[in-house]
């Protein structure tokens, strides 16, 4: 209990810490020290045998994402010592417009108040409790999101705020149904419902399942519910953009696997996986329209997100091996993105633009981002042999194994016109001649080294999977009666 | 018997400097006028032989040693034509392709020895020359094709032994198309009227004279030589298939099959009389025509 | 086998290293030892293979789900990987000087190039789908860093996104292919797919369509004259004359699961072959820049090779033996053929576009005075293309043609149809390659240069040369050893064919040695007469004077046809296939002034199917973006209308 | 119980009906008052500390510091109507009417036989959620955006407690936490974009879309280059 509480408690501490603290350089230290913690501490929590302890406790889905979420915070907080510090002399006149900025106290104590409830959300077995969580998680990040102090990110933080306030009501509401389906079990929790199984009302629970999925899809950034996600995306700073998509998203997500597993316990299974599949297609097939041409390359990672979380649903949706390849692209999809993120966040700052056709030149101006930029892009739209490739894969053989043809052409149709949408944009940001009044700088070691190492794991996530990893995942995919055997 | 099959080719050099002579005489005649020796040929190469040569400063190693390559290609293809049924030194299957493309080593060469120069005018016969050298290939491959399906061999010379009578009686009207395709080819390659004007000197209107313009000397004399050995070639090869030369007696062959060979080039020579030089423009039409013919001969076979 | 891996190791090693070398000449040295030392012990067990046949196997275990660390050697991956044992080293070797030139960053360039060629040659053993589909990507990705290697230059941007673009479609296609072979096998075993996918045509046309994007088939032979182009020389070398060959080897691969072929296929393969042929070679008529040229001839080889293949299929699905032998195995060797005489044109034009700084041929001439032995590597190299004797371009197209010869003997309509098609095509081709490379090779080394570009601004060194002149030589020796060469490539033939077939085919390989002995005989005879011309009396006897103008006053280099007018009747009757835009400059009265004429040649299958498609696509997406409008208000209300009529629908 | 449901129902209508931003401070206040004395009224047979400890936090915070924040903001802003909503006011009420049916309609369905709570408790419930929700959706001002969510949130507690479940008591006060928390920084962001942009319209804050019109359609640039204009136009 102690245990896994822990990681909640000292980045809650932290954060409330980080409030008071004067000094820049003991407040960034705290955030790296903090977060270097909380990661080993997950580590520690994925490699030894799963707690349950009521309220809380660790399964092998939970650790999964508690890894994710703790690696990517561990990511955005040395960039972040980055970011802070950045440079901004050369930046053209309108720069002011997206590169000012919040006291930095307020930053680092939201960004630790987001991993402690990100934490609490993946850790939480209580559904009310990992609610209240995930509502946190808005509450903590809208401020960041508002971080530059502009009018469009005031509108991207206030349309993130409204938007998922109302859709983790909506959540709430759903709650509540699911409680209606078996008020004789006495406790709120995952592993009571699960128990529960064909004891729970069918009806109440097909309509619990759909509220939340509305719900927390909305957090999760489901077409056609998605509509906060670009604008918040774009908006953020880029270790926030960062750890929205790479973290905070699979809170959300985790909140509605936990009614699926709930769902299929309770024999609403296949209507369950019909709705995330048709989420999911709707999802990738939406943010196709957006990604091409797109003229914003922050809101192109963002559709993007937008994408692979229809891909995610899709894989959960699918059953069978399929949930194996969701979950596995779940923390494909974060460790890339988090490059991704980070990268444009150098970009950003280089040239003080977010319109992608006015970056030119990138391989020749900054090599390192410009090569993390490339193989981003090569990444994200699952090329081998990176890990985003054998999760899609994955994926895709369980779909054709049962049968799914047209919806697996749909699927690879789709993702064909992204990744020449997104190739096109990329590209023509990296491989042109450069601006020629650009001064050549080198790039700090700050600025690339944790998307490197990000975009190094997930090329080794696709080259070699350790065996603990791929027992979590097939553990926390026998959750929903899939896996690889 | 060896030896006899070697003969052919000697022989073949011996005779082929005579053809043009031949045309030129029956052009000649039909003029009204006497005519150059019928042995001219022999003379202007035994002249150029024995003169030294110029060459433009613009030439290249290109220019030197394209003579010879075209010489040599041009006779390495009489070792494939057979007399009649007396086969050639040289034979294998489908080696009347090698031939095809031994025509176009010697086309390569004076093309991009023409281009040497860099004079404005051979460039232009080079244009020339490879635009109707890559419309008069599938003509003659098609050509083979009949052949080859019609006598159910596949070299030359077995092609022609086996176009006996029977085989006449069978599909002549196949073999006399072919023959007729071949004999615009013949007339297109050896730049005869009324594609090319061997005569004229206005170099606009050339092709193949004009693309040796530059050679003189004992690299005109390879060029003039190599010229009269196509002749020859595409002469043998309609002779082959037109007359049944096979089917008469062994003796006999040689003498028919010289005979008609001087019958073609006296056929080249009555048609450059009669016929006016077409336009430029309508030389593909010429072409295309040689090779629609090849091609309803094979329909014909195939359905037929 | 474990012999093979090591020296592929050794290569991938050999990257690395140089890619964190101090220097550039570090770097292409290491890089260059890395690769002979690897190719050398890995070319031990191909040539064994080769020589011997039989076939090696060895598994690994994966952590990846569903995938083995599968590898197997046979006589057909050995054929294939020829050319990579031999073209590697030696572009590799070449490329240490041709980027002397100006690049900051061609250390890591080698690790690109090695993981190219290790990732070929691995591609070629691997016997699992999805570890062949890794290295597919892993072969693309690297080849794409390669591609836009030059991106100061600007033209580069479009041609890597067309080629990442055309090799993720093809993937794709791959993909789905494995996937509809997966499923039915039950593993992804290639050893498993042969019993379970046979005769199944959505297999072969997935086959077609993905690996016929990397190999170049019309139409999705886009990116090609777009790469190439871009590529620096050595990699267009390698990528033309290696790399586009491994879709064919996918293409065959895959052929080995399908068991007995529908005789569609086969004609399939013709029509695609023959269309790729035809245009390609038109299409690189059209061109003016000296790669691009090279790059659609490289589709128009690969449509020869095509044909190739569907006459193999043919055979197959009729029995007939020679067929088979000739249709595949004149397909192969001319595998092996291009990739030789291919990569010494890309490294020519390569040294042309060093030493000039210029890749358009209508600037340059004369340059055969100035680089003579690149000049002479050069034409034995086009005329190789052009499949003229003695060269080993010949041999390859003798074999196809003696295919159709013997598809003849069957007597049907369709096999005499199939010769009919065969010899038409080949002919059309190669008639056309003749007047592709008479032009390419005289336009850009013979006569004089025609503009200030066409001035040597940098001396060649020994290395841009010595390789052309070995890869020259190489051409005449594969003509002059292919009736032995024939026999390991009639070996990966055997395996190719459902039936098995007796080893010693004969026929064509007696045939082959009267070739080799005529094409000996041809090069004897023109020495022998250019000898003979030397000692006539008056046979060195030299003077020099101008080239005969007509009497024209004031000759001037301009005056010489270019490229463009070489070609002009050519093109001018294939219009519509191969069209060429230039606006027509306006020339009046008696004393004009002075104007200029562009033209520039677009590609009909970019032209006419993938830029309305793109258009399309975006004219079907403009409306759908208002979706994302900005009001809140009417986010909210897809959030309440999600949630009504899910409620309503599904309760 | 059933007076307290049609205290709620009208204060939705209220709501919907009124144009005057203070007067809809005051109904979610009395909201929050009603929803604080719910739980004793329902629960009068057991009164535990708990419950009243959790009623009188709810009535603090619902009913008494977010009422005074959001007065603070209105004050600050000077804005004090809502003018020209999307829908009018009087279509707004015959829209609650509508709302009310369905959810009238949505209690009946649900087809509650086992709850101890009179079904009209959880129509008024679901009432205030659509109210809310229509609130957000149909007018402009952030203010009465918050209001509307607020509305909203205390329908889906009111639902809460019309299907007489309960939370563990912490959970039930990380719940409210979360509110207060949430309309704190909407309101904090309202002060924000009243300073910056001078105007609390949420209806003109649609810089961030997707909706742009690419100059010059699609201009072929050189060989098959598709030009993305860099100059966007933002559609109104």
């Amino acid at each position: 209990m102690i245990r896994i509480l822990f990681p909640t408690v000292i980045a809650a501490m932290a954060g409330i810490i980080a409030f008071f603290i004067r000094s820049n350089t003991w407040r960034r230290a705290l955030l790296v020290t903090t977060a270097s913690v909380h990661l080993v501490f997950s580590f520690y929590l994925g490699a030894i045998k799963p707690i349950k302890a009521g309220w809380i406790g660790t399964d092998s889905l939970s650790v999964i994402f508690l890894v994710t979420v703790s690696l990517m915070f561990f990511a955005a907080a040395v960039y972040s010592i980055f970011y802070l510090t950045a440079d901004r002399h050369h930046e053209p006149e309108n720069a002011s417009r997206y590169l000012s900025s919040t006291p930095e106290s307020i930053y680092t104590g939201c960004m630790l108040l987001l991993l402690s409830t990100m934490t609490l959300a993946v850790t939480a077995r209580h559904f009310a409790l990992q609610w209240v969580s995930i509502e946190a998680t808005t509450l903590a990040s809208a401020p960041l999101i508002y971080f530059h102090r502009s009018s469009r990110s005031l509108e991207a933080a206030w349309k993130y705020l409204i938007i998922c306030s109302v859709g983790i009501a909506i959540a709430l509401m759903g709650l509540f149904f699911l409680r209606m389906t078996s008020p004789k079990v006495s406790e709120f929790t995952v592993d009571a419902f699960v128990a529960a199984g064909s004891s729970l009302d069918k009806k109440w629970l097909s309509a619990a399942f759909i509220i939340i999925l509305v719900g927390y899809g909305t957090k999760m950034g489901l077409a056609p519910l998605h509509t906060w996600l670009p604008d918040a995306h774009s908006e953020a700073p880029a270790p926030v953009s960062a750890l929205l998509s790479g973290a905070l998203l699979n809170c959300a997500f985790l909140g509605i696997m936990r009614v699926h597993q709930v769902a299929n316990a309770g024999g609403i299974g296949v209507m369950a996986s019909e709705l995330l599949v048709m989420f999911g297609i709707f999802s990738i097939g939406l943010a196709t329209v957006f990604i091409l041409r797109q003229p914003d390359f922050k809101r192109l990672l963002a559709y993007s997100s937008v994408e692979n979380m229809g891909i995610i649903a899709l894989g959960v949706g699918v059953g069978g091996g399929a949930v194996f390849g969701g979950l596995f692209h779940a923390v494909n999809h974060s460790l890339v993105k988090v490059a991704l993120f980070l990268a444009a966040g150098n970009i950003l700052a280089r040239y003080g633009t977010r319109e992608s056709s006015k970056v030119r030149g990138l391989a020749s101006i900054m090599p390192t981002t410009a090569f993390i930029w490339t193989m981003g892009l090569i990444a994200i739209t699952g090329t081998p042999p990176f890990g985003t490739f054998m999760s899609k894969f994955t994926i895709l053989k369980t779909m054709t194994a049962k049968g799914m043809w047209s919806l697996t052409a749909f699927f690879m149709a789709f993702l064909v016109i992204i990744f020449a949408a997104m190739s096109y944009i990329v590209l023509k940001m990296v491989f042109t001649p450069p601006p020629p009044e650009m001064p050549e700088k080198p790039e700090r070691t700050l600025s690339w080294i944790m998307p490197v190492i990000l975009l190094v794991t997930a090329l080794a996530a696709g080259i070699y999977m350790p065996e603990i990893v791929r027992n979590h995942l097939e553990q926390a995919s026998a959750l929903f009666g899939g896996g690889l055997k | 018997m060896k030896l006899l099959h070697w003969l052919l080719p000697i022989s073949a050099f011996i005779i082929a400097p005579i053809i043009p002579g031949i045309i030129n005489r029956v052009k000649a005649f039909f003029a009204g006028r006497r005519g150059v020796p019928i042995l001219q040929l022999y003379i202007d190469i035994w002249k150029l032989l024995r003169k030294g040569s110029t060459y433009s400063h613009t030439t290249s190693f290109v220019f030197r040693i394209a003579p010879s390559v075209i010489a040599a290609a041009l006779i390495l293809c009489t070792f494939f034509i057979p007399w009649g049924s007396i086969s050639s030194p040289v034979s294998f299957s489908g080696d009347l392709i090698f031939i095809a493309y031994l025509l176009d080593v010697a086309r390569y060469f004076t093309v991009i020895a023409a281009m040497d120069t860099g004079s404005a005018f051979e460039g232009m016969g080079a244009s020339r020359e490879v635009q109707f050298g890559f419309l008069a290939e599938p003509a003659f491959l098609m050509g083979i094709l009949v052949l080859v399906m019609v006598t159910k061999n596949t070299s030359t010379s077995g092609i022609m032994q086996h176009l006996s009578t029977s085989v006449w009686a069978d599909s002549g009207i196949l073999l006399i198309l072919v023959a007729t395709a071949w004999y615009f080819l013949l007339l297109t390659e050896n730049s005869r009227i009324p594609v090319d004007d061997p005569n004229t000197h206005l170099e606009l209107t050339m092709i193949h004279e004009v693309m040796v313009l530059d050679y003189s000397g004992p690299d005109f004399a390879y060029i003039l030589y190599g010229s009269a050995l196509k002749l020859w070639i595409f002469s043998a090869l309609i002779v082959n298939i037109l007359l049944p030369v096979a089917a008469l007696p062994i003796w006999l062959q040689p003498i028919v099959f010289i005979a008609g060979t001087a019958g073609v080039a006296i056929l080249v020579g009555i048609t450059e009389s009669i016929i006016a030089r077409l336009r430029l423009v309508t030389v593909p039409k010429i072409i295309v025509s040689a090779s629609a013919l090849c091609f309803i001969a094979l329909i014909f076979r195939i359905i037929g | 086998m474990e012999l093979l891996l090591t020296g592929i190791l050794i290569v991938i090693a050999g990257g690395f290293v140089s890619a964190f070398a101090k220097t550039n000449r570090f770097a292409g040295l290491t890089a260059v030892m890395s690769l002979i030392l690897g190719l050398g012990i890995a070319a031990l067990p191909v040539i064994t293979m080769l020589l011997k046949g039989g076939s090696y196997k060895l598994s690994l275990p994966w952590s990846m789900p569903g995938g083995a660390l599968s590898f197997g050697l046979d006589p057909l991956s050995a054929l294939f990987a020829l050319p990579v044992i031999i073209i590697s080293p030696l572009a590799a070797f070449y490329g240490t000087a041709y980027l002397e030139k100006e690049h900051h960053h061609s250390r890591t360039s080698w690790l690109f190039y090695n993981i190219l060629v290790a990732s070929m040659m691995l591609l070629l053993v691997s016997r699992n789908a999805l570890l062949f589909l890794v290295i597919w990507e892993v072969m693309a990705v690297s080849s794409f860093f390669l591609v836009v290697m030059e991106h100061r230059s600007g033209e580069v941007m479009k041609a890597g996104w067309i080629y990442l673009l055309a090799t993720h479609a093809g993937t794709v296609a791959v993909i789905f292919l494995f996937l509809i072979m997966g499923k039915t096998a039950g593993s992804w075993e290639f050893e498993r797919f042969a019993a379970a996918s046979a005769g199944s045509t959505s297999v072969f046309f997935l086959a077609v369509i993905g690996f016929g994007a990397k190999a170049g088939f019309f139409p999705m032979h886009v990116w090609l004259p777009e790469a190439h182009p871009a590529a620096p020389s050595h990699v267009s070398a390698l990528m033309s004359g290696v790399m586009i060959k491994m879709g064919i080897y996918g293409l065959v691969r895959i052929l080995t699961f399908c068991g007995k072929p529908a005789v569609f296929w086969g004609w399939s393969l013709i029509v695609i072959g023959l269309t790729g042929g035809i245009l390609g070679i038109l299409l690189a008529l059209a061109q003016k820049d000296i790669k691009r040229v090279l790059a659609y001839s490289s589709v128009e080889n690969i449509g020869i090779i095509t044909m190739g293949i569907g006459a193999g299929i043919l055979g197959t699905a009729w029995n007939n033996t020679a067929l088979i032998m000739l249709g595949y195995g004149g397909a192969l060797l001319h595998v092996i053929n291009h990739s030789v005489f291919k990569s010494l044109l890309f490294m020519g034009a390569g040294s042309v576009l060093y030493s000039t700084d210029t890749k358009e041929m209508d600037r340059l001439g004369g340059l055969g005075k100035k680089m003579k032995w690149t000049a002479v590597a050069f034409l034995a190299g086009s005329l190789a293309i052009s499949g003229l004797p003695p060269f080993n371009g010949f041999v390859g197209e003798y074999l196809l043609f003696s295919g159709g010869l013997a598809s003849l003997n069957a007597g049907t309509y369709q096999s005499a149809s199939l010769a009919v098609v065969m010899f038409i095509g080949l002919a059309l081709i190669g008639g056309l390659a003749v007047v592709c490379f008479t032009r390419t090779f005289s336009i850009v080394f013979l006569g004089e240069g025609r503009t200030d570009d066409a001035k040597i601004k940098r001396r060649l060194t020994a290395a841009m040369v010595w390789p052309l002149l070995f890869l020259a030589t190489l051409t005449l020796v594969i003509s002059f050893a292919s009736p032995w060469i024939i026999k390991s490539v009639f070996l990966a033939v055997r395996g190719l064919s459902p039936v098995p077939i007796e080893m010693n085919y004969k026929p064509s390989s007696s045939s082959l040695m009267m070739l080799v002995i005529s094409g000996a005989v041809l090069m004897g005879l023109a020495g022998l007469l250019y000898f003979i011309r030397r000692r006539l009396p008056m046979g060195d006897v030299e003077t020099s004077a101008g080239t005969w103008d007509c009497g024209y006053a004031k000759p001037d280099a301009s005056m010489q046809y270019t490229s463009s007018s070489f070609v002009d009747p050519v093109i001018r009757l294939f219009g519509a296939l191969a069209d060429r835009k230039g606006k027509n400059p306006q020339v009046r009265g008696y004393f004009p002034a002075s104007t200029s004429l562009e033209t520039d040649a677009g590609d009909i299958g970019e032209e006419k199917l993938y830029r309305p498609a793109f258009v399309w696509l975006e004219k079907f997406a403009a409306p759908l973006r208002r979706f994302q409008h900005g009001h809140i208000h009417g986010y909210l209300i897809y959030i309440a209308l999600t949630l009504i009529i899910l409620l309503i629908w599904k309760v | 119980m059933n007076i307290i449901s049609i205290i709620l129902i009208m204060s939705g209508l209220l709501l919907l009906g009124s144009s005057r931003l203070g007067v809809a401070i005051k109904v979610v206040a009395i909201q929050g008052l009603v929803l604080g004395i719910l739980p004793i009224v329902k629960a009068s047979h057991e009164l535990t500390a708990g419950v009243w400890f959790l009623c009188i936090s709810i009535i603090a915070a619902k009913g008494i510091i977010l009422p005074i924040l959001l007065n603070t903001n209105l004050k600050s802003s000077g804005i004090t109507r809502e003018i020209e909503p999307f829908i009018s006011y009087g279509v707004s009420i015959i829209a609650g009417i509508i709302m009310l049916i369905l959810a009238g309609w949505m209690t009946v369905r649900l087809n509650l036989n086992r709850t101890m709570t009179p079904p009209i408790v959880l129509s008024a419930a679901f009432f205030m959620v659509l109210s809310g929700l229509f609130l957000m959706i149909t007018r402009k001002k952030a203010l009465t955006q918050i209001l509307g969510f607020l509305a909203m949130e205390n329908g889906v507690y009111a639902v809460g407690i019309g299907l007489s479940l309960e939370f563990p008591f912490m959970v039930e006060l990380g719940i409210l936490l979360d509110v207060v928390v949430g309309v704190v920084i909407m309101g904090h962001l309202l002060l924000h974009m009243d300073k910056e942009m001078a105007h609390t319209d949420t209806d003109r804050l649609t810089e961030l879309s997707d909706n742009i019109r690419l100059s010059g359609e699609i201009k072929v640039v050189s060989s098959n280059e598709v030009n993305i204009g860099s100059d966007r136009e933002v559609l109104k």
